[in-house]
């Protein structure tokens, strides 16, 4: 398949205090796609999200979007060229209603985040677009409560409408159906399948049953470098990857 | 029938003083107790001109903008005549701002700048109880001529220990002696290990403290920890008999001072400052004394003018000489009260005889010393 | 002979014993705020008040009880005092932290400090209203009054400085033995990051908070006794220390026992330097320095990163 | 804002502007409630809306009054041309403290601003043009635009009052704005913030530039009011004043601190009389209030009614 | 005959106004594993911190082998051997990995040595030196659940410790929770993960809007499958 390739990086590493939690990872990323990152745990995965993401400096490497060189850009930089992440603890505004979580996401698009002079108002045009996205999580008719009062799996949901309403280019989701009843998992799978049309997702997740349904290809991570790439087929068969990850006699899928 | 003129039928004095800070002891509730017993003595129906006199008081914090506030209110909205006390410079400062603006009556007593008399002068104000030139003119004089040449200052670090440290370092150097060194110690201080012991290391003869309040008191107190009164002589340049009581006699020795009024000098202030114990519990400062005295001298003329109209009792006070068994004096044109001042040593321990007898009066400094000469003043009142 | 702007090295020397004492006090004061900050995430900015307190139920106990009581032999000596206020001060800590600060533990810091900056108000206006500002004095014991001369440098010290250095070191690095290098201090950090789930582990995190505030407290009061017989005793003596020691305890670095006595003494030192070489700036030393070290070092000198 | 707090804020105006009408109430001192109640407004903006505890607030208050002070009594400035160089300073101080301080959080934060506004304190202690200990006194309040003789306290009452209005404004506008709700969503949770690509540290400057800005414009105006800059303008007693004031009436609601503002500046008025009882009595209402009052006067008032700000 | 481990009744249980428990009653015998079921936000985790007092307000009967504990603090709880894994794993930053380990104090006899613990998470032995929050997000599950084998607590409650695991690493917990029922520890298992639970338990209890809805033994597994879909969507 060719396809152009939106993040790519070269000999990415992170060390910290002589431990290399990430060393010489060689990622491509093909638009378009949805790119699973799994390894066995503390292979480097959240740091490698750090890295991309720049909440970590990364102690050598390059990364590449669309061609670009954002190694030295700010986190904040990083998102607004199209990049967002979301958390592996959840995180959400905990006393902003679930309307305005996601609200503040929508604010950047209308450029007036620095107006302090402008009145709030200005801002009812994007509740729309905020309960659209809040329904497609099933959270609609929370929209008025604050976040807090969620529970652990509703918070993660909020948590992907909330990156959504970015309107990204590249998704960095980490983890997203930790902690999500069998429904829920369901249903984000789903939401994640749905909009990743025209986009590109990369993700961290445990759960195989995700990945197996709706991965192009997957990285596995061990030790902070590669141990494997491939179709979820290819990898899922590689004696390696069982061995370190999978497990013996698996999950039965 | 010609009544005479009273402004708001009520002659009303405010006693604005440092009620809870630093000065408290010097001047605060004292100060309070010395004006009632001024109108008490005056009259035995607390009135004047068959007018009730009325005493406030407040708080001012030593902050200038507590004292100008009040003053202010005092003035505009609550019929004050004349505000008497004032005890650090910056609310005496900003008080006689305001009281010129109204052209209402000061009458200065804990405050000791020279600036209030000088080139800050003000028609309607007299500064009563002391001057820093005062006391340290009389000081510094009568250390140099008893043979202690070299002396070494402590200064706190701002407009105040500046002039102390200036008016003293002057007659020291015109009496032939030598200022060895000078060490500005922040202000305010807990600590003058320090420059105690730069002191010490200067063979100075003399340690003299350009300070105030508490500093003065730690600065004594660790001098004398640090063996320094055993061969240096500690000078406070500004001292109030309060400080020696808190700080004990062990401690405070020896010390050469300056002050405007001694409860114990003779008869009249001994009977005087006994009554004032009685309901104080505390032997009076000068700024108790000057209190009673300003109050009193006010009342006075009020009387003797048969109104409170601020010109006519300004000029009656100047006009008038003063003796009223406290102080002895006259009210120079700038508002200074010139009157007789008194060089003290603190006793030994074992020569105090009673309670609060605290000093030797080594000498008598006279009215023309403790004030500087109107010839060089810079105040707008006097022609040059 | 050698001099360095107009100082001797027989004075440095001095000065710099000088800056130690000092030090000391900072030490002890940062130690106890640090303890109290790591355990109940509360800037107890009553910690001058307490110091304050500490000097004047020591004078009280010398000078005020006999009179009460009437019994002339009543009183209590600087080595009682010694001992003893620690202890009163420690209850009196224990008794606002079971009514008061109990209640502020799941808030912000923001209100831990403004209800000990209440109390500090409380305490000294309680003290500024029955004592009086200019404070009273204290004697050093008979045993320690006078000074010693150091011949050799040509200067003499109070042999009372001398010994706050000794005593205040030991219970510096006493106190920091059993919080470091024992598991109290496990659970004391562990305390302050998740109390309600250490004390569903089994520890009785309650207890162990009270305790430590009352420590704090007591070592508050042991450095007023301390400071009893150098200082005049009066109301306003902790407030003008407290800025300073915050000051401290930031440099040093929140969290860090040692970082806090090292830093105490240090800051000691430098200051005492700077009143000998330009005095002027002895007040802000401190703060500049702080500055410098949040810039270039966020969590202190000795702190633990976030 | 919903209709009732509007009639509110109209009947508030409607009283502030009949004010002078009577002589119940001394004019100079509700100047000074007004130019307080701007002060613990500006201070709120930083601390309720952004979670900013700033204990250096005083630096910017109390060197604007300086500025003020000093070009309107020795260089002969007009009112508004001193008042527009103090804010024009405190926006500059605001600039370089905030730039220092931002960079740390929480309890650092605080401590940063109280350092550096120390050292303010100390430089205005020994400047020479502060006038020390005695501060700048006798400052004249001239005549606005050369048309208004401000020395008249009624013409200097309606001025305080568009003042205060005109900031008052300007932070319910900052809070209700676009900007304002991201500033809440730092607060909330800062690293989802900037992974949502919002540059934290831009947002916490700018709020604490404003927030500097009108404590500035508070300082200078009441420089003029009391027609002095003085010591404790700068003093960290100040700093700690304007936390009581918005703790009192309410952090993190809108008119909060002008209620504190209004208790704390009566209180010193009433009890400045009885010594050291007002610094325990002061003492009491902060502890009262952390304990049992926490959202303060408006907040409890909006919690009753559930009144959402 | 075995007695009963913990017993609940009538369990109500409050964060702050929100009331989560409306009367939750069921009986764990020694020896036993049973778990929680139920949708996310069901109130299963509140049970279990209910029962450690770690709830702003609680009401019922708890019986900890025997004990009353309604009205104890949490440690005296705790010390009746109770051992707790919380949902957000509650690992403290300021210690290290090995002081996290060590921190629990041991509440009776007979828990796990450090050596059989690192034996059993070797990841948590290469990274014993570092801050506990700097450990993936994975081993700071190893390291919560490692840490309560060391104190001998005899009860224990899980909150959803496969959650964020490896599929090996899962399969490995499996096989230790299995070996600590064996070994006669009693353990109630928060699990959204039901095929993990399923093998394990003796009994399962569905958790709905705080409350107890549905039991189901072992034994009953197949019949009660399409209730279980009902409740669970599993
Ligand atoms: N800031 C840090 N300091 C020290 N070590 C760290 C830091 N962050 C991560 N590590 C270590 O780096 C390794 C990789 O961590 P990372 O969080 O990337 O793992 P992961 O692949 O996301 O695992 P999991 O699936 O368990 O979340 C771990 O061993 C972890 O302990
Ligand atoms: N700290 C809290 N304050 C207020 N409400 C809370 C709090 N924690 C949980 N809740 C509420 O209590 C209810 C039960 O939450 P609980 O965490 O027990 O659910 P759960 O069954 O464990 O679900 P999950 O799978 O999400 O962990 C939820 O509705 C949640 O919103
Ligand atoms: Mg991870
Ligand atoms: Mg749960």
């Amino acid at each position: 398949m060719l396809q152009d390739t939106i993040l790519k990086t070269i000999g990415l590493g992170k060390s910290f205090k002589g431990f290399a939690a990430v060393s010489d990872v060689n990622l491509e990323v093909a638009r378009g796609s949805i790119h699973a990152l799994i390894g066995p745990n503390g292979a480097g995965k959240t740091t490698c999200f750090n890295l991309l993401t720049k909440f970590l400096e990364p102690t050598s490497g390059q990364i590449l979007f669309n061609g670009l060189d954002i190694t030295k850009e700010r986190p904040a930089q990083i998102a607004r060229r199209g990049v967002i992440r979301s958390f592996q603890i959840s995180a959400v505004f905990p006393h902003l209603t679930v309307l305005e979580n996601v609200r503040v996401a929508l604010q950047q698009s209308l450029g007036t985040e620095f107006y302090f002079w402008k009145p709030q108002n200005s801002l009812l045009t994007l509740d729309d677009r905020a309960l659209e996205l809040l329904d497609e999580v099933g959270l609609s008719h929370f929209a008025g409560e604050e976040a807090i009062s969620l529970a652990y799996g509703q918070k993660r949901a909020l948590e992907i409408a909330t990156t959504l309403a970015m309107d990204p280019e590249l998704m960095l989701l980490d983890e997203p159906t930790q902690g999500m009843g069998h429904e829920d998992v369901e249903r984000v799978t789903e939401l994640i399948d749905r909009v990743a049309k025209g986009r590109t997702v990369l993700m961290v997740e445990h759960n195989m049953k995700v990945v197996s349904s709706i991965a192009h290809r997957i990285t596995v991570l061990q030790r902070g470098s590669v141990l494997a790439e491939g179709s979820y087929y290819e990898v899922s068969s590689n004696p390696l990857v069982v061995e370190a990850y999978m497990g013996s006699h698996g999950e039965s899928l | 029938q010609s009544s005479p003129k009273v402004s708001n039928d009520v002659v009303k004095i405010g006693v604005l003083t440092d009620l809870s800070g630093t000065y408290s002891d010097l001047a605060g509730p004292g100060s309070v107790i010395a004006a009632k017993m001024a109108i008490a003595d005056f009259s035995k129906d607390g009135t004047v001109l068959g007018k009730r006199i009325e005493l406030v008081s407040a708080d001012h914090q030593n902050k200038a903008d507590i004292a100008a506030n009040k003053a202010r209110e005092w003035y505009d909205k609550d019929n004050v005549d004349v505000i008497v006390d004032l005890v650090s410079t910056n609310t005496a400062l900003a008080v006689m701002e305001v009281a010129e603006q109204k052209n209402k009556i000061t009458l200065v007593s804990g405050a000791g700048s020279t600036a209030i008399t000088n080139e800050k002068c003000t028609p309607v104000n007299v500064h009563w109880a002391y001057d820093t030139y005062g006391l340290a003119n009389g000081t510094a004089k009568a250390v140099v001529k008893q043979g202690k040449k070299n002396w070494y200052f402590i200064t706190a670090d701002y407009a105040f220990g500046a002039s102390l440290e200036s008016a003293a370092s002057n007659v020291v150097t015109a009496g032939g002696g030598k200022v060895l060194g000078v060490s500005k110690a922040p202000f305010p201080n807990n600590d003058f290990s320090s420059y105690l012991l730069k002191a010490q290391a200067s063979g100075a003869d003399v340690v003299a403290l350009a300070n105030a309040g508490q500093d003065t008191i730690n600065s004594v107190k660790q001098a004398s920890e640090f063996g320094i009164n055993k061969k240096q002589t500690v000078v406070p340049l500004l001292m109030f008999i309060s400080d020696v009581h808190s700080l004990g006699l062990p401690t405070a020795q020896g010390m050469l001072m300056t002050e405007g009024f001694y409860w114990d000098r003779d008869e009249k202030t001994r009977a005087w400052s006994r009554r004032f114990f009685e309901q104080h519990k505390r032997m009076p400062t000068m700024v108790h004394a000057a209190v009673y005295s300003s109050v009193m001298n006010y009342l006075k003329t009020v009387q003797a003018t048969g109104t409170d109209d601020t010109a006519v009792v300004m000029q009656k006070l100047k006009a008038t000489p003063i003796d009223d068994g406290l102080f002895k004096g006259k009210i120079r044109a700038d508002g200074k009260f010139s009157h007789e001042m008194f060089l003290l040593e603190v006793k030994k321990p074992s020569d105090a005889k009673s309670p609060w007898d605290y000093y030797y009066i080594r000498d008598v400094i006279p009215a023309a010393d403790s004030s500087i000469p109107l010839a060089m003043s810079k105040c707008k009142l006097v022609k040059n | 002979m050698f001099e360095l702007l107009g100082i001797t090295p027989q004075g440095l020397v001095a000065q710099l014993l000088v800056g130690l004492i000092n030090g000391s006090f900072y030490a002890i004061l940062s130690l106890g705020l640090a303890i109290i900050f790591g355990l109940l995430n509360i800037i107890n900015f009553s910690h001058g008040a307490q110091y304050t307190m500490g000097a004047f139920v020591a004078w009280i106990g010398l000078t005020q009880i006999s009179q009460w009581l009437g019994f002339p032999e009543l009183t209590m000596n600087y080595w009682f005092a010694l001992i003893l206020v620690p202890l009163i001060m420690a209850g009196f800590g224990l008794i606002l932290e079971r009514t008061m600060l109990r209640r502020l533990y799941h808030l912000d810091h923001l209100y831990g400090l403004l209800l000990t900056f209440g109390l500090a108000l409380i305490i000294e206006g309680l003290f500024r209203d029955w004592y009086g500002i200019s404070g009273e004095s204290y004697p050093a014991p008979e045993l320690l009054q006078g000074a010693i001369p150091l011949e050799a440098i040509g200067i003499i010290l109070p042999k009372y400085r001398i010994w706050v250095v000794v005593i205040s070191m030991l219970v510096c690095f006493s106190t920091w033995f059993v919080i470091e290098r024992t598991k109290l201090g496990a659970y004391l950090r562990a305390g302050t990051e998740n109390p309600k789930l250490l004390q569903a582990f089994g520890v009785n995190v309650p207890l162990m908070i009270s305790l430590a505030y009352a420590y704090g407290v007591g070592l508050a009061g042991f450095a007023g006794v301390l400071a009893a017989p150098i200082f005049q005793v009066n109301p306003l003596m902790g407030s003008n220390l407290i800025i300073i020691v915050f000051a401290v305890v930031v440099i040093g670095g929140m969290g860090s026992i040692m970082g806090a006595i090292l830093t105490g003494l240090g800051l000691g030192l430098i200051e005492g330097l700077t009143k000998v070489f330009y005095p002027e700036a002895s007040s802000v030393v401190i703060f500049v320095i702080m500055a410098i070290v949040l810039l270039l070092r966020p969590a202190g000198l000795f702190g633990r990163e976030k | 804002m919903n209709k009732s707090t509007k009639l509110l804020y109209g009947i508030l105006l409607l009283i502030a502007v009949l004010l002078p009408l009577q002589d119940f109430i001394y004019l100079v001192f509700a100047m000074k409630l007004l130019c307080f109640a701007l002060f613990a407004c500006a201070f709120n903006l930083l601390l309720g809306f952004t979670g900013l505890l700033s204990f250096g607030h005083a630096a910017f208050f109390g060197s604007a009054a300086y500025i003020t002070a000093y070009f309107c009594k020795e260089m002969g400035a007009s009112p508004e041309i001193g008042i527009l160089l103090g804010v024009l300073g405190s926006a500059v101080l605001g600039l370089l403290i905030g730039a220092l301080a931002i960079r740390r959080q929480g309890i650092y934060f605080a401590m940063v601003t109280l350092a550096l506004s120390q050292m303010i304190y100390f430089l205005a202690v020994q400047l020479p043009y502060t006038g020390g200990e005695d501060g700048i006194q006798g400052v004249p309040r001239g005549a606005l635009f050369g048309l208004i003789d401000l020395s008249n306290d009624v013409h200097m009452y309606y001025f305080v009052l568009a003042v205060f209005v005109f900031g008052f404004a300007i932070i319910m506008r900052t809070v209700y704005s676009p900007f304002g709700q991201i500033l809440k969503a730092i607060r909330e949770n800062e690293p989802r913030a900037i992974s949502l690509g919002y540059d934290v540290d831009r947002f916490k400057l700018i709020c604490f530039v404003i927030s500097a800005t009108l404590s500035g414009l508070a300082g200078s105006t009441k420089s003029l009011v009391f027609q002095l800059a003085t010591l404790t303008d700068v003093h960290w007693h100040m700093s700690g004043e304007v936390v009581l004031m918005t703790l009192l009436g309410g952090m993190g609601t809108i008119f909060g601190p002008v209620v504190g503002a209004g208790i704390v500046v009566s209180l010193q008025n009433y009890l400045a009389n009885i010594g050291s009882w007002s610094t325990i009595a002061t003492g009491f209402i902060f502890v009262i209030c952390v304990l049992a009052f926490r959202r303060g006067v408006v907040g409890e008032i909006s919690a009753f009614f559930k009144i959402k700000h | 005959m075995s007695g009963l481990a913990l017993e609940i009744q009538n369990l109500e249980s409050w964060y702050g106004e929100s009331h989560i428990l409306h009367g939750v009653n069921f009986a764990v015998k020694e020896g036993e594993l049973v778990t929680l079921l139920g949708r996310n936000g069901a109130g299963r985790s509140t049970i279990l911190k209910t029962i450690l007092g770690l709830t702003s307000k609680r009401a019922g009967s708890i019986k900890v082998l025997g004990n009353e504990t309604i009205h104890l603090p949490s440690y005296q709880i705790a010390r009746l051997g109770v051992g707790y894994c919380p949902e957000e794993r509650g690992i403290f930053a300021s210690l290290s990995t090995e002081e996290n380990l060590l921190l629990l104090p041991e509440i009776a006899p007979g828990g796990m040595g450090l050596d059989d613990i690192y034996a059993m998470f070797p990841n948590l032995y290469e990274r014993r030196h570092s801050p506990g929050t700097r450990l993936s997000g994975g081993e700071q599950q190893m390291l919560a659940m490692a840490r309560i084998l060391r104190t001998g607590a005899k009860l224990l409650l899980l909150d959803e410790i496969t959650e964020g695991l490896a599929p090996v690493i899962v399969q490995k917990l499996g096989e230790v929770v299995a070996g600590l029922r064996d070994r006669g520890f009693t353990i109630v298992l928060v699990e959204q993960n039901f095929r993990f639970a399923a093998p394990l338990a003796d009994r399962h209890y569905v958790v709905e809007h705080g409350r107890v809805v549905e039991v189901v033994n072992r034994s009953e597994l197949a019949d009660k499958a399409t209730l279980l879909n009902e409740y669970l969507g599993v």
